[in-house]
C-alpha cells in the first residue's frame, strides 16, 4: 500500500494581517515551496481549504484562492473545511497518481463578521435560524448538559482556557496572547451562560500550508517526513435536538482513525494531541471521546495535569483554537502543529517528551456536528 | 379557503465584510488619484499586469517593478448590458468591456461610456472589437475603480 | 470596524425564497391552528418535531402524523447575553432544547415569560427537566414564531 | 492508471422549478434514486462527498450540515468539495480519488442546487472581486457574451454564421431534451424561435441561455472489485483532469481557454485518447450558452480552432452525427449548477452502460463529461468507458 507523508509545513501568524487575502495566501505558499526547494510548476496537485461564508464576501472561494495557492493551470480542487482538504490531498497521493500535493487553508477572520452571525447561516431558515441558534448557543447548551450530567465544574472547564492561552505565549504564530488566570476566565462575561467570554475562541486570520508526498518522494524531500497513519471522520444529525449532545460522532471518527493506525490504547500510544476546542469545555469532552480519559472524567483529567505541556499527554501545546481560530483553516493548523511536534520543529512550544505519534482533530458545525481525526507518526 | 400544499418563505441575508486592499492594491488606487494607471511587471515572464499583483500567478515570483501603462487601449471584447438584476451597481444600459491598455499584457475590465447608450444598434456602430478607447477620469477621486469614470471611444 | 490600513466595505445582501415542501408546510399550518405536529417513523417508532418527511435515522419515508403536546421538559438551555449583528432579538434571552411530551427529540425554541435579569429566579425556573409550555403568538404567520416562546410551568 | 474505479449507479431528480419540495428532500430524491439504481443500501456506503455552487446561492451555508440526513451521511465520513460551477466534476473527481486511494470501497457523491430559492445572477456577481471587477459584472450572461464575442472576432467568424450555428445548437439541445424525462425545459424550438427570442446581452438571446433549475444528482463510485461484484455493467473511469486559470477576468485568453484545453488534454492522456472526434462516442458538455458550446468543441479538440460553426452546421454533433453532444439536452435545458457537472458525468455513465433510454446513443462505449466554473476560470473533464 502507498504511504503519504507531510514533508513541510508553513503557517502565518493568526494575528490580524494588513495584507489582502490574496497576498497573505501567497506569502505562506511561497515560503513552503522555498523550504521544500520546489517550483510551483513541479507540484503535482494543489488543494485549497476555505469556506465561502468565511471568505470575505467572495462566493466560490476557490476562484479567488487559485492564484495565491499557486494553482494556475495545475490539477487541483478545494474542500470547504481544511481537514477535508488535507485528507483529500492524501487521497490524491494514495491513489498513486501524484507524488506531491500542496494543501493550503486560508481565511482572514478580521475581514468577516463575528463567528456567531456567520455560524447562524449553518441553520436552516425555518426552524433553527429564527430562534437564534448558532454555534455558541449550541455549545453553551452542550456545556450545561456536560456540567449537569457528570458533575464537571465550571472551574475545571475554565482551566482549559488558562492552559491553552498559557501555551500560546510560547507560540509565535498564536493570535490571542495573554496570560489569564482561572479568576480572569471565571470573571469574564457569561456571554452564553454558562459559557464565558474567555472560554470562546476569537476569530483569527490564518494561512497554513502542508506539503504532502508519496513515500519515495518524501524521503528525498525531507529528512524527517511525518507519516499519515490513521484517519477517521463522522457526521452527526443536523438538528441538535435529534442528538445526545454529549455522545456525538467523535468516538466513531476516532475509532476509525485508531483502527487504521493500529491504536488500541490511545491514552498511552498517543504522545501529543492538537484538539479543536472553539469552546473550552469541548476540549475535555473531546478528550473523553478520543479515549484519553473515561466518560465524565474530563474534569479530573485536567485536574490531573495530564494534558499540560509537561504532562503525560499534552493537549494543544500550540494554544489550540482558543488562542488562534482561523475558522475553516483551524483543522489544518492542528495537523500542521501535530506534524511540527513529531519533527521536533515546534520551537518554544515543543513538548518535553519524545513525540512518535500525534493526534490532530478538527470539528465544525453545531456542537461538533462533524469531526475528523488524523493520526500522524514518525 | 383551501390551503396551498406547499409554500415559499421569503427572506434576505445581509453579511457585511471589510476587506483589506494590501500594499499593492492600495498603491494602485493612490496612483489612480494622480490619474496614472500603473501595472506591475514580472521579473521572469516580463508580463505587465493591470490590475497589479504583488506576485505573478504564473511564475509565482514577487513583482516589485511598477510600470505606468497607457490610458488608451484596444477593446478586446465588450457586452451591452440592458438587464437589471439585484444589487446592480451601474445603471442600465451600460457597457462592460475588456480593454488591453497599451503597454500591458492583460485585459482590464471597465465600462465604455461617454456616448449615447440608449440604442444598441447605434452603439455598435461606435463601439467595436479592436476599436480604441481612452480613460476619462472622475473629477472627485474616491479611491475605487470608478476614479476612472469610464473609457470613451477614440474618434 | 475602523482600521488603520486601507480596506473596502464588501456587503453582501441577497434575497431568498425558500420552499417549505409538503411536510413543513403542513407543520406550519398546524402551528397557525395552534397544533404542534410531529411525524412518526414506522420503523423505529420515534416521533420527530418538527415533522420530517423521512426518518433521520432509518432514511425511510414517514407517513404517520401525530399531535404532540404544546408542553414538555427542558433538556438544556443557555442564556444569551452576547450581542451580534442580525440577531433575532435583543439579548438577554434564553434558547433551549425542549422535549415535547409525546416526541422523541429536542425542539429548539426560546424560553421566556419572566424577568431574566433576576439570577435567583433564573436558576429556580430553568432547571433541566423542568416543565415548560408553549405561549402562542396573538398574530400567526404559519412560521416558527407562531409560538412566542415557552414558559416555565410552576 | 493505478486502482480501477467505476460508477455503479446514478440518480437524478426531475429538474426544474421544484418549489414542491424543501431542499433536503430534493437531495434525498437523487440519493434514493442512485441507491436504487446501484441496487445497494446506505449501509454499503463508506463515504459521502457533497458539493453545491457557492454556499450562499440558497442562503444556507455549509450545506453538508443541513443535508446530513438527506444524503444519508449520519455516522459516516463526509467530504465537502466545491469549485463553483465546476463543482459537479470536482466532486466526481473526489469520489474517484477516495475510492482509488484505497480508503473506501464505495463512495456516494451528491451535487445539488435549488436556484429558485436565491437570485442566481446576484449571487454570481459575488464571485467577482470587490476591488476591481464586480462593479462591471453583469452575471453569467455578461461574461459569456464577452467571451463569445472575443472568440468570433479572433477567428473571424462572421456574425451571421455564428448566429446560425448557435441557433442550431439551441434547437438540437431542445430536441434532445424531449427524450430526457429529467430535463427542466422540454419544448421544441425552431431556428426562427431562437433568432427572434428576446435579447439578453447581444448577440445572446433567451433561447441561447440555460434556465435556472432546481435539481440534484447522485453518483456512486466503487472499486473495480466491488463494481464487478455488484454491478452488471459498470462505467469505468478512464481519465480526468481539472484546470483553473487566473482569478481576474481578462488576464488569460478566453478565446483559446487554456483551462478547458488542458483539462481535456490531461483526461485524454490518461484515457489514451489521441483523436477525440473519432474515438469518443458521445460528449456531455457543460453548455450554459450556445456560443460557448462551440468554444468547448475547439478546446476539446473536436475540431480546429475557429471551425466549430462549420462542424455544427454540417451536423457533426447531432445525435446521429459523428460525435453526438449533449443527447440529454445538456445544461442548456437544465442547470441546477452544483449538480450540473455531475449530471454530465451521470449521463455519460448512462450512455456507456446502455442505460440512457430514449436519449441513448447507439453503441456508445467511450464518453466525455465536463463542467466549467468561476468567471470562465475552471474546467473539469471526466472520461468514462464501457471497458476498463
Amino acid at each position: 500500500m502507498q504511504r503519504v507523508a507531510i514533508t513541510h509545513v508553513a503557517q502565518s501568524s493568526g494575528m490580524e494581517s494588513k495584507e489582502s487575502l490574496m497576498d497573505f495566501t501567497y506569502r505562506v505558499n511561497k515560503e513552503i515551496l522555498d523550504k521544500a526547494g520546489l517550483k510551483r510548476r513541479e507540484v503535482g496537485c494543489i488543494v485549497a481549504g476555505s469556506a465561502d461564508i468565511f471568505h470575505s464576501g467572495l462566493s466560490c472561494a476557490n476562484a479567488f484562492d487559485w492564484d495565491g495557492i499557486g494553482a494556475f493551470l495545475k490539477e487541483g480542487s478545494r474542500a470547504e473545511e481544511s481537514a477535508f482538504s488535507f485528507i483529500y490531498g492524501c487521497m490524491r497521493i494514495l491513489s498513486g497518481r501524484y507524488e506531491t500535493v500542496l494543501v493550503t487553508a486560508l481565511v482572514k477572520g478580521s475581514e468577516n463578521p463575528d463567528n456567531d452571525p456567520i455560524t447562524s447561516f449553518y441553520g436552516d431558515p425555518f426552524y433553527l435560524r429564527p430562534v437564534g441558534v448558532n454555534e455558541s448557543v449550541v455549545a453553551a447548551m452542550q456545556m450545561r448538559q456536560y456540567l449537569e450530567r457528570y458533575g464537571v465544574t465550571e472551574e475545571q472547564c475554565a482551566k482549559v482556557a488558562v492552559k491553552n492561552l498559557g501555551n500560546a505565549l510560547f507560540n509565535p504564530y498564536a493570535d490571542r496572547k495573554r496570560r489569564v488566570s482561572l479568576e480572569d476566565v471565571m470573571a469574564s462575561e457569561r456571554v452564553y451562560d454558562p459559557l464565558k467570554a474567555l472560554e470562546c475562541a476569537p476569530k483569527s486570520d490564518g494561512v497554513v500550508a502542508v506539503l504532502l508526498a508519496s513515500e519515495e518522494r518524501a524521503k528525498t524531500l525531507s529528512k524527517k517526513p511525518v507519516w499519515l497513519s490513521g484517519y477517521g471522520c463522522s457526521m452527526d444529525h443536523f438538528h441538535p435536538g435529534d442528538r445526545d449532545l454529549l455522545k456525538g460522532q467523535l468516538p466513531a471518527a476516532a475509532q476509525r482513525a485508531y483502527k487504521m493506525a493500529g491504536i488500541d490504547d490511545p491514552g498511552k500510544q498517543i504522545d501529543v494531541a492538537e484538539v479543536c476546542e472553539p469552546y473550552a469545555f469541548q476540549e475535555l469532552l473531546w478528550c473523553e471521546h478520543l479515549g484519553f480519559c473515561g466518560e465524565g472524567q474530563g474534569g479530573r483529567w485536567i485536574d490531573s495535569g495530564m494534558p499540560l505541556m509537561d504532562g503525560a499527554l499534552p493537549v494543544n501545546p500550540s494554544g489550540g483554537v482558543l488562542a488562534t481560530n482561523p475558522y475553516p483553516a483551524r483543522g489544518l493548523y492542528r495537523i500542521a502543529e501535530a506534524a511540527l511536534q513529531i519533527k521536533e520543529e515546534a520551537g518554544e512550544h515543543q513538548v518535553g517528551k519524545k513525540v512518535r505519534t500525534a493526534l490532530a482533530h478538527s470539528t465544525h458545525g453545531f456542537g461538533g456536528q462533524c469531526h475528523s481525526v488524523v493520526i500522524l507518526s514518525a | 379557503m383551501a390551503k396551498e400544499e406547499h409554500r415559499i418563505v421569503k427572506g434576505q441575508v445581509m453579511v457585511p465584510y471589510e476587506v483589506a486592499l494590501g500594499k499593492t492594491w492600495s498603491m494602485f488606487y493612490d496612483f489612480l488619484k494622480e490619474e496614472k494607471i500603473m501595472g506591475k511587471k514580472c521579473p521572469q515572464c516580463s508580463r505587465v499586469l493591470v490590475p497589479p499583483r504583488s506576485f505573478c500567478p504564473r511564475c509565482f515570483e514577487d513583482m516589485d517593478e511598477w510600470v505606468e501603462v497607457s490610458q488608451e487601449g484596444i477593446v478586446e471584447t465588450w457586452v451591452y448590458v440592458n438587464m437589471p438584476f439585484f444589487a446592480q451597481e451601474l445603471k442600465i444600459p451600460f457597457i462592460s468591456a475588456q480593454i488591453r491598455l497599451d503597454g500591458s499584457d492583460t485585459g482590464f475590465i471597465h465600462q465604455v461610456a461617454g456616448i449615447d447608450l440608449t440604442e444598441f444598434e447605434k452603439v455598435r456602430e461606435i463601439v467595436k472589437l479592436g476599436g480604441r478607447v481612452k480613460a476619462v477620469w472622475s473629477r472627485e477621486k474616491k479611491g475605487n475603480i470608478l476614479d476612472i469614470a469610464y473609457f470613451e471611444p477614440v474618434k | 470596524m475602523a482600521k488603520e490600513y486601507r480596506t473596502m466595505r464588501n456587503d453582501v445582501t441577497l434575497p431568498y425564497q425558500w420552499a417549505l415542501g409538503k411536510t413543513w408546510s403542513r407543520f406550519f399550518d398546524g402551528l397557525k391552528d395552534g397544533r404542534i405536529q410531529g411525524t412518526k417513523c414506522a420503523g423505529c417508532g420515534r416521533v420527530y418535531v418538527p415533522a420530517r418527511s423521512f426518518c433521520p435515522v432509518c432514511f425511510t419515508d414517514t407517513t404517520q402524523w401525530v399531535d404532540v403536546k404544546p408542553e414538555g421538559k427542558i433538556l438544556t438551555w443557555t442564556l444569551v447575553r452576547e450581542k451580534y449583528l442580525g440577531q433575532v432579538q435583543e439579548p438577554p434571552y434564553v434558547v433551549a432544547l425542549i422535549q415535547l411530551d409525546g416526541s422523541d427529540c429536542g425542539f429548539s425554541h426560546f424560553i421566556g415569560g419572566f424577568d431574566l435579569s433576576d439570577a435567583g429566579q433564573l436558576k429556580r425556573k430553568l432547571k433541566t427537566g423542568a416543565k415548560v409550555k408553549a405561549v402562542w403568538s396573538p398574530v400567526r404567520n404559519a412560521d416558527i414564531r407562531d409560538i412566542t416562546c415557552f414558559v416555565p410551568v410552576e | 492508471m493505478g486502482n480501477a474505479v467505476a460508477i455503479i449507479g446514478t440518480g437524478q431528480t426531475k429538474h426544474g422549478r421544484r418549489s414542491d419540495v424543501c431542499y433536503p428532500d430534493l437531495v434525498r430524491e437523487a440519493v434514493t434514486a442512485a441507491l436504487e439504481d446501484a441496487g445497494i443500501t446506505l449501509k454499503d456506503i463508506d463515504g459521502i462527498v457533497l458539493g453545491t455552487m457557492p454556499s450562499m446561492m440558497e442562503g444556507v451555508s455549509s450545506t453538508h450540515f443541513y443535508f446530513a440526513e438527506a444524503m444519508g451521511s449520519v455516522g459516516k465520513p463526509v467530504l465537502k468539495v466545491e469549485t463553483c460551477g465546476s463543482t459537479g466534476q470536482s466532486i466526481g473527481h473526489c469520489g474517484f480519488f477516495w475510492v482509488a486511494s484505497g480508503m473506501a470501497d464505495i463512495v456516494l457523491v451528491v451535487g445539488s442546487e435549488k436556484m429558485s430559492e436565491g437570485d442566481g445572477q446576484a449571487t454570481m456577481t459575488t464571485v467577482f472581486d470587490p476591488f476591481f471587477q464586480r462593479t462591471f459584472a453583469a452575471g453569467a450572461p455578461g461574461v459569456f457574451t464577452m467571451q463569445s464575442m472575443e472568440w468570433m472576432y479572433r477567428f473571424k467568424i462572421p456574425e451571421e454564421k455564428g448566429r446560425e450555428a448557435a441557433a442550431r445548437i439551441s434547437v438540437s439541445n431542445h430536441d434532445n431534451a424531449m427524450d430526457n424525462p429529467h430535463a427542466h425545459i422540454r419544448t421544441r424550438v425552431t431556428m426562427e424561435d431562437v433568432k427572434n427570442a428576446r435579447i439578453i446581452t447581444y448577440p445572446v438571446r433567451l433561447l441561447d441561455v440555460c434556465p435556472a433549475s432546481d435539481g440534484a444528482c447522485a453518483v456512486i463510485f466503487a472499486t473495480g472489485e466491488k463494481a464487478r461484484k455488484i454491478c452488471r455493467k459498470p462505467a469505468w473511469i478512464k481519465g480526468l483532469g481539472f484546470r483553473g486559470e487566473e482569478f481576474f477576468y481578462g488576464e488569460s485568453d478566453k478565446a483559446i481557454w487554456m483551462s478547458a484545453t488542458e483539462a481535456a488534454a490531461e483526461a485524454y492522456r490518461q484515457a489514451g485518447i489521441r483523436n477525440p472526434l473519432k474515438e469518443l462516442d458521445v460528449a456531455e458538455i457543460y453548455n450554459p450558452f450556445t456560443y460557448q458550446e462551440m468554444i468547448f468543441y475547439e478546446c476539446f479538440g473536436f475540431c480546429p480552432r475557429g471551425e466549430a460553426p462549420d462542424y455544427v452546421l454540417k451536423g457533426t454533433f447531432l445525435k446521429d452525427g459523428e460525435l453526438p453532444c449533449c443527447p440529454s439536452g445538456g445544461t442548456l435545458c437544465s442547470n441546477p449548477i452544483g449538480a450540473t457537472g455531475l449530471i454530465r458525468l451521470a449521463e455519460a455513465a448512462l450512455q456507456v452502460t446502455g442505460k440512457a433510454g430514449a436519449r441513448q446513443v447507439e453503441g456508445a462505449k467511450l464518453a466525455l463529461s465536463h463542467a466549467m466554473g468561476g468567471v470562465d476560470q475552471f474546467n473539469g473533464v471526466t472520461i468514462v468507458g464501457s471497458e476498463l
